[in-house]
């Protein structure tokens, strides 16, 4: 066991960290830790497409990517490498993840040579964005219970219906949709996928309001939106199978929920005033503190075990399914605490940094346990694909998906 | 052998529930939240002129001359429908400190406005983002005048008076101030904005004293303990109506074929959820008995009452969310509403370790004596 | 709100009080906690007989029975009050719960009027000591699934099988007992329920170790066991209707879980060293323990709320489903932290009665959470029964009992 | 970048592992446990005969020359099949204790003794029904002599050597006491008797001293967090165990016409059993590599490694049983042993709270420096 690269892994971050310092500010030593503009805002997008272009022009934005298509061919742990060296710098994140995401390896996989041509490169490049269509109002968990409906009409197909919790789709370019083909097929069997043209006639966006105030998702309604067929992606009713594994990734790869974690409580309670004493003298603190850098560096080191894995050229376990459902219920716990040691002040929003990011992890993480699969969700999963439990006895099996009870 | 309240109580638990459904205080809550106001004006006047803010007020001051029980009935009407009023500060904190600690003359001068609503009073603790001591406060007395600054102050935006701790010569004491020019009263943002919160400094107001020099500590520590109990009524208000909420939402909701509610994920959620609300009503109902018989329990049959109730509706109110997944977490729907308001709740007469000390401090001040005959 | 008895009820306790004083010692006023010798043992036997013709002869045994049973006809809430008095004496208990509350009312709504006569005064006055034989290896939380069978011969029935988690069956004259008369009919409406006469030819006891290394439970089993048709109560396929009322109020009515408390946890950490301190200055454990003491204190005002309704004549809410899932997890946790708090001497056993009974409430409680209901099926219960919820989807619906999969 | 085990020590694991399913292992744990002997002697001679005591050991006192990563995969071994033999005493404690402490001539005398396993030595630390402190401890030293008692020591039965931690002139030091007519050794019953504890009196046996007077205290905790990181490996070993034996179960038992398994309530119970697993899992990981390079992050590392692993280990165990339903409450069935095996484990080099108490105490000592490189 040691934590040190190869050689050759030491060259590779080498090179990595050099390009960064040229082109970007470390974190650490950077004064104004926004200097990106608000995330959403015109400037912040501006900044992201600036940064986004900047790699891509030399090789790091898909730097697993085949080189036709910008890439440079790198290697699992030579992403991580990238990834972490790049992580300590302070750039504008959050716009192109899921487009290069998802949709990404869904185009790679199944577009065409020529649609792979035309797309991939000004994706990796930043210059076109892209989202994901997935999720229903009537399919969240149950994300195969959509029902968006397609209809052939010559080559193109017309899309009707309704997608929500779409980050991003004001502004993206394009998207890749699953909708159902055929309300008579069985629920799984009836769908088809698609990569759509996001300023299509017909496509309306409307943002949601989440509970924290912002609105990072959207709605997006689609009334006779016309997709050519040449923009389908796999076979008529191979839509579920294609959706299926980016949505797994989803689930499985979403990271560690982000906010205070036990390195701030532990700060925190360092500085804070419980009856006279520092907070972190109260053994109920002290034992709760424990408990959450117990589950931190479970966590990190459970990233270090997954590394390992790749680094041997091994395929990692299943071990990194745990991380969004500890991550985000610690999450939950540490905004509680930290409200809480403000006793009847702990209301108050003040300018104090501590105080806001303890109430946005009170917030945010009660989304954070049900965005990409609630904690039910992603329990279930451990179990029946990690542990192999069966199945819970489905009620949609066998049915065409018209008939399947929905409670409406 | 009664642990239960009356039919009279009930009746007015029913009115009140209906009154508040029909005036439709959780969509009042949500529009004084999205405008950021302090509080829905019409609404409180309704209240007023129902008399509820006299309940406890003897009929010598115009008052219904009723117990704290029937205020129990009505705050837990109040919390199920997070009624955007400062009836808690004015009534539970403010009206019981003058019925309790003040003279006749200051009786007979705000009990009646108290009951007409020309009154509306508040309590002033805090003054630093850390729990409140005798040892912590900096706002003082000097003769009769009150000077310093307050923080998380409710309802001060509409307050007519405020009780104030106070650091005087002999040690802490409560004032009676009128809000005046004397006192600069500011806003503030907090995580239930459905609430108003606010600041005040105090320049030399006038401050009349409730008790005598040096007891407010432990006035205040009566005063919270009564108030907690009638807090938790308002969390066990706001906890049935999260349970209720997700338990109808489990019904309609389908995934994979069959309603969520049929999965035991989310069915033993919900257990849970009645588990929490089952012991925190328990306790509540023995709290409102201590209160009701000025029992020597009160303290620590409060802090029973206060910790389970807020563990409820803390659990209630977040796993509420859980259960609607994605559609809890939009502003649309009014799972927010009400985990903001268990927030405040769980922390506006002190956080739930705070509660979880006094409990055990109370235990060790006493052994209580077996009232639970039989038992 | 008052805990004040009514002048009637005041009148009744008194009357229930004087009797007690005049039989029984107070346990307050006992040396010896343990004079009726060992649970199980022969002398503990005895004794409990004495104690329950005792109350038989004096009307108090089954008080609210009609008279001609050996009753009283007591009201709900006198029978409370006469167990409230009756537990503040040091009288022997255990022998008799299981036969009387589960076997008493199921002969007093099915057996014949002769019958009644023959069995119920004797079961009362502890002559005749009952047993219950639902459980079966495979039927556990699924009572339903029980596979005994029972066969027409004549006007007998001849029963095969194997009964498990039976109280008190080595040394019972009776049970009752429910098995399956025909495996091709409806899971449900294949069984039929009788009382036994456990000295029957055939029946074979044997005592089930448990891991606390006592043996309370023993498994039955049943080889050519002979049943006269009369002893058969309600008709042949009725058996789960007989049996359903008795197990729900079984698994609704299972009271706390005995064992150290709240209270025994505040007194020990008073006078428990914990590095130099007393173990109740250490914030955690005051924590801990006021979250025990809430929810001992809101099981015991759920009692009272109880007999609130009774008091008034009301059918009292479904309040009381929480008791056991609440304190037998609340057991473990309370001996869990009496034994942690010995730290490296806590896996001693040892004099100390303070000690025993930490060990005693973490080995219990394993089973209490499973004893009468596992949590998982009284949490089934409270959100069906309670809340409404609809149930699981059942896999042995609409099958004969012997085409549902049952893993074997 | 590595936080794995090599391909040599992964072999050394499954080698361990078969031996001991092929010696039953577990089934001897249940036969010690019944007949309240203190060790399956059979077994620990031929644990002794693969060289396993001797992994620590150099090749010039006859051992193998291993490190502490072997020691962690056999120990992980150990924990999965509940081995009734006095290996943790022996190895962990009492033999890193010589090999860090001691001098060369008690090194030469007793390392190849331990090889051979004609020295067995343990480790007496606990006096009294309370955590060990500094100030607590009553054996003496005078002179070169021993006097006092000791409780709860593991395996001092068959032990031919025990190191004590005694109260010198100079404040705490440790002596190392060959077990002789000078000490009263007596069995104790305890909740595992599958492992034996034992008390000891001490007559003014002689005690040779290691490390220096007055160090003995810092010399133990050292000693305490190297073998929390080993036992850390044993409660994972039992974890999975456990885990596992649940899985199986839950597929195997039907009710209501399907496995138990397809139940949520019981999906979601194994699924954090798994979670608690991999979190312990991972920080024991990281525990090893501490522990094996010496870092100066050994401290916390340990108290993670420990803190989650006696989570894990003391949740699998207690709901295995409950997955198990009244199967798991009979003497019958092999999860009791597992959940004795967790409480003695969680106890034996101090409880949950004695280690998170060291991890905050470990936090406040030092800003650990982020030996993760990158992460």
């Amino acid at each position: 066991m040691n934590f040190n690269d190869t050689e050759q892994q030491a060259q590779f971050r080498a090179k990595c960290s050099a390009w960064l310092k040229n082109n970007a500010q470390l974190t650490s030593q950077t004064s104004n830790h926004n200097p990106h503009g608000k995330a959403g805002s015109p400037e912040f997008l501006d900044a992201s497409r600036i940064w986004q272009k900047k790699k891509f022009d030399a090789g790091w934005a898909m730097l697993h990517w085949p080189k036709i298509y910008g890439g440079l061919e790198a290697s699992p742990l030579e992403r991580i490498i990238w990834g972490q060296e790049e992580a300590k710098f302070n750039v504008p994140r959050g716009v192109y993840e899921i487009g290069l995401g998802m949709a990404g390896p869904v185009m790679m996989q199944y577009a065409t040579e020529q649609q792979k041509q035309r797309y991939l490169p000004p994706m990796a490049a930043g210059e076109e964005i892209w989202c994901q269509l997935f999720s229903e109002p009537s399919a969240g968990s149950d994300v195969a219970g959509l029902r968006s409906k397609a209809v052939k009409d010559g080559d193109d197909w017309i899309i009707n219906g309704q997608k929500v919790w779409t980050s991003g789709a004001q502004f993206c370019d394009y998207g890749i949709i699953v909708v159902r083909h055929d309300p008579n097929l069985d629920k799984h069997a009836g769908m088809t996928f698609f990569f759509v043209d996001m300023k299509s006639p017909g496509i309306d966006i409307k943002p949601i309001k989440q509970i924290t105030g912002g609105s990072s998702f959207n709605e997006v309604y689609f009334n006779d939106v016309r997709i050519p067929d040449s923009q389908r992606l796999g076979a008529v009713g191979d839509g579920w199978r294609v959706a299926i594994t980016t949505l797994m990734n989803e689930r499985l790869a979403v990271g560690d929920a982000n906010g205070v974690d036990a390195a701030e409580a532990f700060e925190w309670a360092k500085g804070q005033d419980d009856h006279g004493q520092a907070l972190i003298e109260n053994r109920a603190v002290r034992e709760s503190i424990a408990d959450w850098y117990c589950q931190a560096s479970g966590l990190k080191n459970t990233k270090l075990r997954t590394m390992s894995a790749l680094s041997k050229g091994d395929t990692p376990g299943p071990e990194a399914s745990i991380t969004k459902v500890v991550s985000a219920n610690k999450l939950q716990a540490i905004g509680n605490f930290g409200i809480d040691s403000l006793d009847m002040a702990g209301m108050l929003k003040t300018e104090l940094s501590d105080v806001h990011d303890f109430h946005n992890a009170w917030l945010g993480s009660a989304g954070l346990r049900i965005a990409g699969g609630t904690d039910e969700i992603l329990k279930n999963i451990i179990a029946e694909r990690v542990l192999g439990l069966p199945q819970d006895p489905r009620a949609d099996k066998g049915l065409a998906f018209k008939d399947i009870p929905s409670g409406s | 052998m009664n642990l239960d309240f009356s039919d009279d109580q009930k009746l007015l638990q029913s009115e009140a529930r209906k009154f508040l459904e029909k005036e439709q205080s959780l969509q009042r809550s949500r529009s004084v939240l999205d405008q950021q106001q302090a509080l829905d004006t019409d609404l409180w006047q309704q209240i007023v002129a129902m008399g509820w803010t006299g309940i406890r007020i003897p009929e010598e001051y115009d008052g219904l001359g009723l117990g704290h029980l029937e205020l129990c009935m009505v705050a837990e009407e109040l919390g199920r429908s997070l009624a955007p009023v400062p009836f808690s500060s004015s009534v539970y904190l403010f009206t019981e400190a003058v019925i309790k600690f003040a003279s006749d003359e200051i009786k007979q001068d705000l009990l009646p406005k108290l009951v007409t609503g020309e009154c509306v009073g508040t309590l002033a603790i805090t003054e630093q983002l850390l729990a409140p001591t005798a040892q912590n406060m900096n706002v003082t007395v000097a003769g009769n005048t009150v000077s310093g600054s307050k923080i998380a102050v409710p309802d001060a935006g509409i307050a007519t008076h405020v009780i104030v701790l106070c650091k005087g010569q002999k040690g802490i004491e409560l004032r009676l101030v009128e809000l005046n020019e004397d006192c600069n009263v500011q806003k503030q943002d907090t995580i239930d904005d459905s609430r108003g919160h606010f600041s005040i400094d105090f320049r030399n107001a006038q401050g009349r004293l409730l008790g005598d020099h040096g007891e407010g500590w432990a006035l205040l520590q009566n005063l919270l303990d009564q108030a907690a109990v009638m807090f938790s009524f308002e969390q066990l208000g706001g906890a049935q109506a999260t349970l209720d909420m997700a338990t109808n939402y489990a019904q309609q909701r389908f995934a994979f074929g069959r309603a969520i509610g049929s999965y035991q994920a989310i069915k033993h959620k919900l257990a849970d959820m009645y588990i929490k609300l089952t012991l925190a009503k328990s306790n509540s109902y023995y709290g409102a008995w201590a209160l009701s018989t000025e029992s020597a329990e009160l303290a620590v049959a409060a802090a029973t009452a206060r910790v389970s109730a807020t563990q409820a509706f803390n659990y209630c109110s977040q796993e509420n969310i859980q259960t609607h997944g994605g559609n809890g977490f939009t502003w649309e729907y009014d799972c927010h509403l009400f985990y903001r308001r268990a927030k405040l709740l769980s922390l506006n007469v002190g956080s739930l370790a705070t509660w979880k000390e006094k409990l055990i401090h109370g235990l060790e001040k006493t052994q209580p004596t077996n009232a639970q005959q039989g038992v």
